[in-house]
């Protein structure tokens, strides 16, 4: 079926007000402005470990998912001795110098306390300096890296026909994921997520080595990261078609999992300006500040980013919250720019969520679909399926995601995240996953070519549709530009959820840096992207 | 092997979906009668996922449950083919060789049942699935009756042509038409004393090998059965079965 | 959902070749006016019972299915004294008129060999004539009555609105179809169709009184009529709804079923002009002349035929012979227009039966609906859904079933017969019928606005696809009416199937009209539908 | 009432459908496996339909059999409502007359699940399914800590605000996390002294009334509960349960 798909992004099919497009762009760029700003004026415990584990230093004390990486000791003692102001960098650097040279003895000695952690001076401060800045440069380096290894495993296997059909495997443990990614992939996936367990992104470390046990989802560890893509790019070779591994760099560990994505060769992550702060109750700042560091990471990388505004749709209205979707798209967008991402790098999400009792909600899926895809016309936008009203009725629920796969196909949506039949009850079977793809392969070959040829009567419902939802975006991010994005979430403006900007997990990581903070990572990071 | 339970998403779990329909309302009582009588089925932990009442009197169900059965897959009794999958021209060879002239096949759609593909797909020279059908074979000889033909049209024409295999199709299996129908024919030709001295041959898409026995037939053939399949076994029977090739 | 369906039928979607459309026709009336010829030169046994029907002669000789109707046995009486040359209405009103009078009570003498029947002359004829007059203005009164009553009762509870969701009942057991059928009316559907038994068709008379034993499938018998009728009126009150009941008049007995069907006041009846020939192997001249009849008495009672096309593709390959649907429509056009039905009695039926596994299968489908949808304007057309394709995989057949309703809703079909998703497998389950009503729930509610919207690009794909099966449509009318309709079967250019002009059931009861030839009932129908 | 088995079109067919895979390929023997294990759970005649297979290794099966089983309605137990769905204004009385105060409920989503939907649909003003939620009775005083918050902040809040009702969300449900997530709860209470002056109450898709036992809460509701409903309970169970009801 695959071979028969022709990809098109059809365009100009709604006349869109260009200069309202305009408009939301520089309002949102406006809006950003201060969130940028506190970016490069902060840093937070997870940058540090994230510049640490890239300065080599890995492992844990003690065992299981609860043992604690060496990173997060490191800087333990750092943040308790000297304080993160200044950054790790230095005072690790000047240990090692200092001590064996080795970088992963003096990470333990510095956990143990055998080794205190003190800021240079002079020459020794010097000599760290130097040291940091080499270290960085092969660190940066390698980042950089895997978007060449990405680029020749693609030539060497082939790459992937568009849509990229995307599918979750969650069992919890990294070996039973394994059979079911690849399964999948013969299957005709092209993309495979594996879900996290949940209440890893509340957790202000990363587990460490491969991981058997899970609720709802397997941990992100470096080494389940590692055996994932192995095992992808076997099946891939087999299906001469390069498969995408992603994960989600979300939660309070946001740019360390960037990092360990970057070093393992994932392909895109998850990852979004605001789904921490609204989803998880994480701390504004904490995640405005994280983000950044980790898009930069992203977009070297050249890590496909996906937001997920599709989120939103899950606690509101899909109806009348369709423009803050849109709005906090081209939050997103901006974001990631300023990060240095590039259009094709930003996965923008939105979903097929409105109640299927509503009278033509197939008719207003497209609309919303199709402004989506004219107002990001170089994006490859992340479509995700039904899941809030999808019941028990498994038969109706595959039919939703049928009609869910028809609009993407008609509306050129790039990575389609399959829905499930059971969505309503368990998470995936086998076996759902196996008619997912049926069904996608189905529809994707039976309309693709609608693509090209579908038009829409001028000034029709469609039309009138998506300009009542860009209008209603528009405004709502003239008042986020007004009152500025903390109050705008302070006041709920976002999935009807209301955070404070002291409020939830993780601010006490969140450090504003002093004259003398050194990061050469960071710095390294921003010169290569050319982002301030 | 050993012992094997249905997979969801873990080895083992033993997890199944069903859904069904029960006469009772859609009410707590209706939902807890669907989780008992799961339980009788041998269901551990069932869920009903979705309870829909089509009208006050019948309500549909869907559950998911872990069963508590297992199977050995290597323990199952599975027919083998007794007969060799031979290639056209084999089977025009092993016909000529036994038989010295062609095998006459009758072939026919009965009761009431006017379902003809299937038969077509296996007598015509265009076949199915990339086979050609037997008219394909120049060693045999086809008479294609069509739909809806009488026991007794059967009889006379397997008289007439002398045929030496009959076909019969039956597709329509509400209340067991196709058994009924099949029988029929079976008898007419014992009626007619011609039976042993047929292959007697019945397929259709409800039908399973081991029913052969029950039917009275040599043989009868299942969904997606391949025209090739069925030439195979017509050389294999001609050379075992036959009067003519047995030299009597 | 129902109450937000706004039906409309698209039309102007496609530019299509108003001149081929007009040579089509052009060429259907050419090909039918041997047929119609045909039809008014010659009678058969099953029109003579039918007029007999219409006199009142009822009831049967023996019991159970097989008993014989008395309706035959005085045909079978006067065929063998008289021949039916000149029909069978002079001798058997003659019968009554110098009889006792009493028609049930002649009809059963005559069956029971106690009265002779004669061709009567002078006085003797006059009066008989007389009477076969009067009874016979009666009779057509009857019919006529038919398409008042209904109207009344329509204007009574209510009409439904359209697309109307048509269900299929096939219990075998008249008593199991009703509460079925009542479930289905209260589940959404607005049309019910009683399927007949296997081989029904294929029997020369009509069985008796009310059954309970039928093969996938419910005798056509008066009594079940009533029966059904009954029932679905008292529903359609319930619902404030006004149920269609539909069954066949098809067969041997078309004629006869016809008139029970005008009788009993049933809405719509599956009527084709080469159904039995193709599907039944019936005498071809045989089904010409009953089709002329019964449709003279579906016109007159305002029913609506249903014609069968849709089976062609049951047996062909539903691309390649995507053109003799289309031809066979104008052929059913052009035979029901002479036997006086109007284009909105016209429902002519097409199906989705492409192959899933061909590339744009959607995207055939909508273009073969559309183009008829834009050929027959006026018509009611019956949109047919997947059957040939459906296989175990019940949950890959909903979706099927999903996307046919969705190209029915966009092209505006007007009577949708439901898909089941078991049709691979079994007759329909209750719980099969429940499903297939919320798919089409579903899709109509969440898609009717569609049909308003959409366009396709000029000369693209679609329109491409329109433009080439009307091309073939033309060329096949043309070669079928240079070698006429006959010929044209007998090279199976209708659904892969030869007939033979004298192959077939039925052809011995068909008897050419003698000058002397006289039946009032058809007389009174060609003149007050005012049809040669 | 008698015993009902299932319908599929006609009276006590017993049809029912079931889909489920096993680990074994796309063969006649896999057929023949799903065939025996149907006939294990008790289905006479069954028929694979539908044989797909998933990869080498596992195969998707869809059954249509006639269940051997049969249920009564009338025997299978339905544990009744024991409190009265009384309406909100009596909600209020019932607390006022018997507490003499506002009644305080501490609501939270526990371990690591993040679902705060259903939990906001009982206790949010907006409320779901048309009722109101708790927040909108003035005898009650609605804690609302939402997701992911441990047993121990649970028995801080308790103390903090004397709390005399505590309903614990959980949604997910995968290796029965939900099952060990409310019995932490209530042990993090009982270590605390707390338990047995409260009512504690659970809630999520995947629990029906009967878990409450084993669960050791005073009551849990499943998939569609209404507001409502727990506004009843929570004022009959004030004036049951509650020392400073019964006066101690
Ligand atoms: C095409 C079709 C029709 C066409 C038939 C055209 C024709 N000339 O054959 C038309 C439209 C006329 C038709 C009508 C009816 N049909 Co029909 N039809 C089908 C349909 C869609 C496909 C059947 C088919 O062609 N399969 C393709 C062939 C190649 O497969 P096959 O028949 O299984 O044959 C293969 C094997 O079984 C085997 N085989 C078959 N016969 C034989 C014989 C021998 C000797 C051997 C060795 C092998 C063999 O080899 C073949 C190749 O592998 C099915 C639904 C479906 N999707 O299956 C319904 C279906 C078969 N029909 C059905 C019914 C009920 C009818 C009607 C009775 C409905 C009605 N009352 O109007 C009518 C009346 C027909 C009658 N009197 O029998 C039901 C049968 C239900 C049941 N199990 O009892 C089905 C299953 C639909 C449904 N779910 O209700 N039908
Ligand atoms: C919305 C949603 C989300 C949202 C949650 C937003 C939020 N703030 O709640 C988001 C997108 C964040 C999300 C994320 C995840 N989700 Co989620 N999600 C859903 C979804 C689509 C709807 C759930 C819902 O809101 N239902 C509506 C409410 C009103 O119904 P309810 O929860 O049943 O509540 C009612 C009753 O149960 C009862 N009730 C519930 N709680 C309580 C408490 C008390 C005291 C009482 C009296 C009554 C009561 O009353 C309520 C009203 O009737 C379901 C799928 C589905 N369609 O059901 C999946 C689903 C629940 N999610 C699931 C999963 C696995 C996840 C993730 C873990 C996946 C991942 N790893 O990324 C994540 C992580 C979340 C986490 N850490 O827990 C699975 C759970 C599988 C299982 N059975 O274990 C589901 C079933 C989807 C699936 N099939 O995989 N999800
Ligand atoms: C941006 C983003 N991050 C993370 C997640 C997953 O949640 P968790 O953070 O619990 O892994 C999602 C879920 O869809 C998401 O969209
Ligand atoms: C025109 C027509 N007549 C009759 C039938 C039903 O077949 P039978 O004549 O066996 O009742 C159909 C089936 O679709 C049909 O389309």
């Amino acid at each position: 079926m695959k071979a028969d798909r022709r990809f098109v992004r059809p365009l100009g099919r709604l006349r869109v007000d260009e200069d309202a497009l305009e408009e939301c762009r520089e309002l949102a760029a406006q809006i950003a402005a201060p969130l940028e700003e506190l970016a490069r004026t902060h840093t937070t415990n997870s940058i540090e470990r994230a510049s640490l584990r890239l300065a080599g230093v890995d492992g844990v004390e003690g065992s299981g998912t609860e043992a604690i990486p060496i990173p997060n000791r490191v800087i333990e003692e750092v943040a308790a001795i000297l304080g993160l102001e200044r950054g790790v960098l230095i005072p690790f650097w000047n240990a090692v110098e200092s001590g064996t040279g080795d970088v992963i003895a003096t990470a333990k000695a510095i956990a143990s306390r055998e080794v205190l952690p003190s800021w240079p001076e002079g020459a020794q401060f010097d000599a760290a300096l130097t040291r940091a800045w080499r270290e960085a440069a092969l660190a940066v380096d390698t980042i950089a890296a895997a978007a060449e290894k990405r680029r020749s495993a693609i030539a060497a296997v082939g790459e992937a026909e568009k849509p990229w059909l995307y599918l979750i495997v969650a069992t919890g443990n990294i070996y039973e994921d394994i059979p079911q990614a690849q399964a999948a992939a013969r299957n005709g996936a092209d993309v495979i997520a594996v879900i996290r367990s949940t209440g890893q992104s509340l957790i202000d470390y990363v587990p460490y080595g491969p991981t058997t046990e899970g609720f709802a989802g397997t941990f992100a560890t470096q080494e389940n990261f590692r055996l994932m893509r192995q095992a992808l790019d076997e099946v891939g070779e087999e299906l001469g078609r390069y498969i995408r591994l992603t994960n989600y760099a979300s939660g309070l560990c946001m740019p360390e999992i960037a990092t360990m994505a970057a070093t393992e060769r994932l392909d895109m992550m998850l990852n979004d300006c605001m789904y921490g702060i609204i989803f998880r109750d994480i701390n504004m700042q904490r995640t405005f500040i994280d983000q950044h560091f980790s898009r930069m990471v992203h977009a070297l990388a050249g890590i496909v980013i996906n937001t997920g505004e599709d989120n939103y749709l899950t606690t509101a209205n899909a109806i009348d919250a369709a423009h803050t979707v849109l709005a906090s798209q081209f939050l997103n967008e901006r974001l990631a720019f300023s990060a240095g991402l590039k259009p094709e790098q930003m996965g923008l999400g939105h979903a097929f969520e409105i109640d299927p009792e509503v009278p033509d909600q197939i008719l207003l899926e497209l609309a919303h679909a199709q402004l989506i895809r004219e107002c990001f016309p170089d994006a490859p936008l992340k479509y995700m399926p039904p899941t809030k009203h999808m019941t028990g009725n498994i038969f109706l629920g595959f039919l939703y995601d049928g009609m869910f796969n028809l609009v993407g196909a008609v509306t050129g949506q790039d990575i389609i995240l399959l829905g499930m039949l059971t969505e309503g009850s368990h998470t995936p079977f086998l076996s759902d996953r196996h008619l997912a793809l049926e069904n996608a392969n189905y529809v994707f070959g039976g309309a693709a070519g609608l693509a090209g040829e579908m038009r829409f009567e001028p000034g029709g419902q469609v039309e009138r549709r998506a300009s009542q939802v860009l209008e209603e975006c528009r405004q709502m991010l003239q008042k986020v530009g007004d009152i500025g994005m903390f109050e705008a979430i302070e006041a709920g403006m976002f999935a009807d959820t209301v955070r404070t900007r002291d409020g939830g997990k993780g601010l006490d990581g969140v450090v504003r840096r002093d004259a003398a903070y050194c990061n050469p990572v960071a710095e390294l990071l921003t010169q290569r992207l050319g982002v301030a | 092997m050993t012992e094997i339970r249905p997979y969801g998403d873990a080895t083992d779990d033993g997890l199944v979906q069903l859904s069904f329909t029960l006469p009772v309302g859609a009410s707590e009582r209706g939902r807890q009668a669907a989780l008992e009588l799961a339980k009788k089925m041998g269901f551990a932990r069932p869920q009903v996922v979705h309870m829909d009442g089509m009208g006050p009197d019948y309500t549909l169900f869907i559950v998911y449950g872990s069963t508590t059965h297992t199977i050995d897959p290597d323990l199952v009794e599975v027919r083998e083919r007794d007969f060799p999958l031979i290639s056209p021209p084999e089977v025009n060879r092993v016909i000529r060789e036994s038989l010295k002239r062609q095998l006459v096949v009758v072939g026919a759609c009965t009761g009431t049942d006017a379902h003809t593909v299937g038969l077509d797909a296996i007598l015509s020279m265009k076949g199915f699935a990339g086979d050609h059908g037997l008219e394909y074979f120049h060693e045999i000889r086809v008479v294609n009756m069509g739909a809806q033909v009488t026991p007794q049209e059967i009889v006379e024409t397997v008289k007439q042509e002398s045929a030496d295999a009959v076909l019969v199709s039956q597709v329509v299996t509400q209340r067991d038409a196709h058994i009924l129908h099949l029988k029929e024919v079976r008898e007419a030709l014992e009626a007619a004393g011609q039976r042993d001295r047929l292959i007697l041959v019945g397929g259709g898409p409800r039908f399973s090998p081991e029913q052969a026995a029950e039917l009275g037939y040599d043989r009868v053939f299942g969904r997606g059965t391949r025209p090739s399949e069925v030439a195979a076994y017509l050389a294999w029977a001609a050379t075992k079965r036959l009067p003519a090739a047995v030299g009597l």
